[in-house]
């Protein structure tokens, strides 16, 4: 059978399938329906340094083959993500991920400092908050920003840091080159792309604060062309999302560049989904002869 | 739970616009548990949240109103055809904390989780139910079957008693409600409940991507917090929310 | 009768509905199947000084709900237009507009020039080519280069100069704000986002140039979005597209801010869609009571 | 061309993979027309294009080999069902310049737009076949009914002649060769007509988005530049081709 290891920001994952933030909980859930040892990586809720209640209002709509949300980032907060969540997530016996976002410098810092004496295996930075310290635009938007943030972080941080890029950044290959020279060590990306939904009858913006983000197999060619953008840019490793919905979706990402991928809205659609992937890379890599990812990661 | 593709036995019409799903389904499945519902081909993304209307040992039958794509695709499904099915999902009505009479209340589609409710708690219960009219009024006889006393209210009265279902409830005779049906019939419900000193459990739809609660997109305020209607409900404790 | 009747950019459009360039030809195949005087307007094909035969390989590709396409302008060039099928368009008794592209800041001068001296009555400056003479970055991406081709062209231009945006822009507010300052008459968005597909058994992108543009309902969320933002940051008229495929889908753009809306894709999914969303519009209109769109424009 | 919502009248498998749909519809049709399908749903995005491989004065059948989602989709659709159907598009076969004796050959699913155009063409024309094998073979006997011969050939000669179809036509007895099939048989084809001064036709396939010359994503290049497969064609005389 094809060997799927993939060793990447000095870890060793079973294989490159990791489930998204904000769509696997911390995988409680999830163990109910299948092993979810099998996976990757199961990348967290987003987590900020104290609990959210998330936002008010709708939170979901559904679109042409894609999902708003805005959740408006709910969990329960670090201390408690490390108590209540992370044993038991360690017992899963895959990496785990915890996804961190923030919204000034010192809720990263305390976040990261919180996480460094935890067994967590990998820290992925969400800097798409809006920073609130900068006027409400995101970490994310501009590469100085971001250059300055995750330097910073890396300074601090014991744990590998991959850093999750916004679609919304000016320009995905200088986004990915500054989160590069300031020491992170892998990138992630697509988190959901800005988007409106407007209620005609009710006159109104469907979700409270009116922008929301979209995933799903609707943002897939844009998800693929910027995953290329950025793993043309870098030498560290890219894990790819957005839309993937099959073994061939993730197999593009691979060709594309990606080193590692993630299921996100996906988990909804066909709740053991992750188990078909991986078992459909590795049958792929069987019928096309091909022993190692590496043989065709980034030929595009 | 788990994820199934489940051949259909019928998906039959049974009034305008209302339909019964029943599936091959074999597990243990709670009243007031509810399915996530998703037709094989991509004409709609997210699986639809469809309350369990009965259930045999091999079977899972749904009764579900037309209201979107998602609801309208899944009614040209046909005999033989395959569905994805998701779950039982849900923390179901608690049926073990019960006792004394117990009143169950439905209108409109509401009434589809009250069949499999009314059945399993035996001749226990008193059901009404709120229609429209004569025309929109369905499954009378099959709750007639099941409860100690069946109750029809019709707005205009064509069938049964004339007005608001919630007008017909006796609040003393019972020692707990159980409701499912338009907001503006649960919250008479829960006042009228809670005036009584009854208890009262009701069952809340919320848009829901994951139905397993991992989205956190099915919001509902509780004393205690945001509750997942999917995980900590559908059914509430009408004394836990705001 | 609802009045669908708009003046904009000194022109009055009979409705706000217009064609997208791109997907109506020159409006001779469609006036076989509708009398295409009921549109608000005709946007031509993209065209070019010189004719071009666009690019080779795959030009579309179906995604899910959308349509990536790599025509590469092919086009019969500006005196072609003006020659063969201006004067039939122009029976057609409806807005004509020329949308122009350009690959440097002669052709668009040149384009121009010829414009002027025709009775076309809007020009759609399509900003989304690549600029050769700026290493391929196209004029679209930053609000500085756009300001500087549009100021230019506004000067010679003699007709009402409607600047077409790219949604791989930086920064959608701060174009829309460079347009506007540099004295367009309008603006139109959005155009295609740039996508990615790979044909996994050739193991090859599935368009020669990499890169293809990404349209169709898939996109109306993120369309919707910018469209909102533009509309908040300029006074002059927007025009907004991106996967209309109803007449609500249409409101939903005029409640962003939309004075125009425009259907593309859409005209292919079925052909007779723009007749329905006129329709639609009015009856919309009737049965809300709204007696003019300027009551529910920018609401959200 | 007009679009319509169109009505099913029978949509039956007639083989593996292979099915035959046919639909209200009025209006001329010429022999190698298409049309561009769709469902009514949102299953997949564009429409379609499928020749016609019958027409009657109230109906068009076409047949069509379930190739991704949108024939797969389309061969779920049932009697009384609707489709939207846009066409008839493209040029057609020129039958009016057409005159001897005409080869029509066909391989695999190139041979639904040949029933139609074989019918037309009255006695006039002698049928070539290519089929994979017996168990792929369709439709010989209606072919027999219009055409003056019909020879069939298949690759292991389970039914009728073994090898390829290109192996069976007597260019000189021949005016003008029609064609549809594989890319692979028709430049055989294209070649062989040319070297024996027979005028010749061929229907391509191309990817297409409008099916009626606006989007110019169906380029055919030629010798006078590109033309568009949908428009221009699909039928296109070989020795135009680059
Ligand atoms: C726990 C639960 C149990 C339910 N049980 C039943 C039942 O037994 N019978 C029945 O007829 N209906 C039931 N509903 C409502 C049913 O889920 C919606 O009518 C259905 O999702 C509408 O989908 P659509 O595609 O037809 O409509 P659309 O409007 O096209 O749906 C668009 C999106 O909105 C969501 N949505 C729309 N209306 C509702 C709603 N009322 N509740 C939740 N989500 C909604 C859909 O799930 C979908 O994601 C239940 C809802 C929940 C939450
Ligand atoms: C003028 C014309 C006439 C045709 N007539 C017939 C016919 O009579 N019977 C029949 O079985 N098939 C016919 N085809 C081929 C048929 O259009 C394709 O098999 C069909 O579009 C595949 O769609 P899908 O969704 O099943 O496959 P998918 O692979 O899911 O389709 C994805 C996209 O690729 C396009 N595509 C895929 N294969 C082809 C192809 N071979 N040609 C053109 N576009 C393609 C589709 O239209 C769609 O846009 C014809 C094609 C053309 C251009
Ligand atoms: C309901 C929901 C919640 C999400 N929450 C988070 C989050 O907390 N942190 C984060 O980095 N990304 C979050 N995301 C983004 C996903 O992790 C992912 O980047 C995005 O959805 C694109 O991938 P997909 O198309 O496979 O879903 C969320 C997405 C969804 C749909
Ligand atoms: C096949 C095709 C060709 C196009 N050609 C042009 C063009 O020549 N000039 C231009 O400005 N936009 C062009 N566009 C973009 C459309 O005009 C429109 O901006 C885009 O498709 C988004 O709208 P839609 O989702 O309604 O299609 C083209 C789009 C398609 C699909
Ligand atoms: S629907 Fe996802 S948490 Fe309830
Ligand atoms: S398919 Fe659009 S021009 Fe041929």
């Amino acid at each position: 059978m094809a060997n799927l290891k993939i060793n990447a920001m000095g870890l060793e994952f079973k294989n490159p399938v990791l489930s998204a933030s904000g769509t696997y909980g911390f995988g409680e859930e999830f163990s109910e329906i299948y092993d979810v040892s099998i996976l990757g990586g199961i990348c967290s809720k987003g987590l900020t340094l104290n609990g959210r209640s998330g936002n008010t209002g709708v939170r979901l709509w559904e679109t042409p083959m894609g999902l708003m949300n805005s959740i408006g980032l709910q969990n329960p907060g670090v201390d408690s993500f490390i108590k209540d969540e992370l044993p038991r997530m360690k017992s899963y016996n895959t990496i785990i991920a915890a996804n961190l976002g923030g919204h000034c410098d010192e809720d990263y810092y305390e976040g990261i400092y919180k996480l460094n004496e935890t067994d967590v295996d990998l820290i992925e930075l969400n800097i798409s908050c809006p920073n609130v310290k900068s006027g409400g635009m995101a970490y994310g938007i501009k590469s100085a920003v971001a250059y300055e943030i995750v330097s910073k972080l890396r300074k601090i941080c014991k744990k590998p840091l991959m850093v999750k890029l916004s679609p919304n950044a000016e320009n995905i290959s200088e986004m990915s080159i500054a989160c590069e020279a300031a020491g992170a060590d892998g990138i992630s990306l697509i988190n959901t792309i800005q988007a409106l939904a407007i209620d005609i009858k009710k006159r109104k913006a469907v979700f409270d604060n009116i922008y929301a983000g979209l995933s799903g197999p609707c943002v897939k060619p844009i998800a693929l062309r910027m995953v290329r953008d950025a793993a043309k840019s870098v030498k560290i490793p890219v894990c790819g999302l957005g839309g993937i919905m099959s073994a061939e979706d993730a197999v593009e990402f691979i060709m594309a560049g990606a080193t590692l991928v993630q299921i996100g809205t996906g988990n909804f659609i066909k709740p053991d989904i992750a188990v078909e992937i991986i078992n459909g890379l590795s049958e792929y890599m069987d019928k096309e002869g091909i022993k190692s990812l590496d043989e065709i990661r980034g030929i595009i | 739970m788990k994820v199934v593709k489940s051949k259909i036995i019928d998906n039959i019409k049974i009034l305008n616009k209302i339909y019964r799903l029943t599936c091959e389904f074999a597990g243990d499945i709670r009243p007031g548990q509810f399915f996530m519902l998703k037709t094989l081909d991509n004409s709609f993304l997210l699986p639809r949240p469809i309350s369990v209307h009965d259930s045999s040992e091999n079977t899972v039958t749904f009764l579900y109103r037309t209201e979107g794509k998602g609801t309208s695709k899944i009614s040209t499904l046909r005999e033989d055809d395959e569905i994805q099915l998701f779950g039982p999902l849900g923390n179901g009505f608690a049926l073990d904390n019960l006792s004394g009479k117990i009143a169950v209340v439905g209108g409109g589609i509401g009434i589809a989780p009250l069949l499999y409710l009314v059945k399993s708690l035996g001749k226990n219960a008193d059901v009404f139910l709120g229609f429209k009219d004569a025309e929109n009024a369905y499954l009378i006889d099959e709750f007639k079957k099941y409860a100690d006393r069946t109750i029809v209210v019709t707005e205009d009265g064509s069938i049964g008693e004339k007005g608001f279902v919630t007008d017909y409830i006796c609040y003393k005779e019972y020692s707990t409600v159980l409701t499912c049906g338009p907001e503006i019939m649960m919250n008479k419900i829960i006042k009228n409940s809670m005036e009584n000193n009854v208890k009262c459990y009701i069952s809340l739809e919320r848009r829901m991507a994951c139905g397993m609660g991992v989205c956190l997109g099915c919001t509902v305020e509780t004393k205690s917090g945001n509750k997942r209607a999917c995980k900590d409900g559908p059914v509430f404790s009408s004394d836990e929310l705001v």
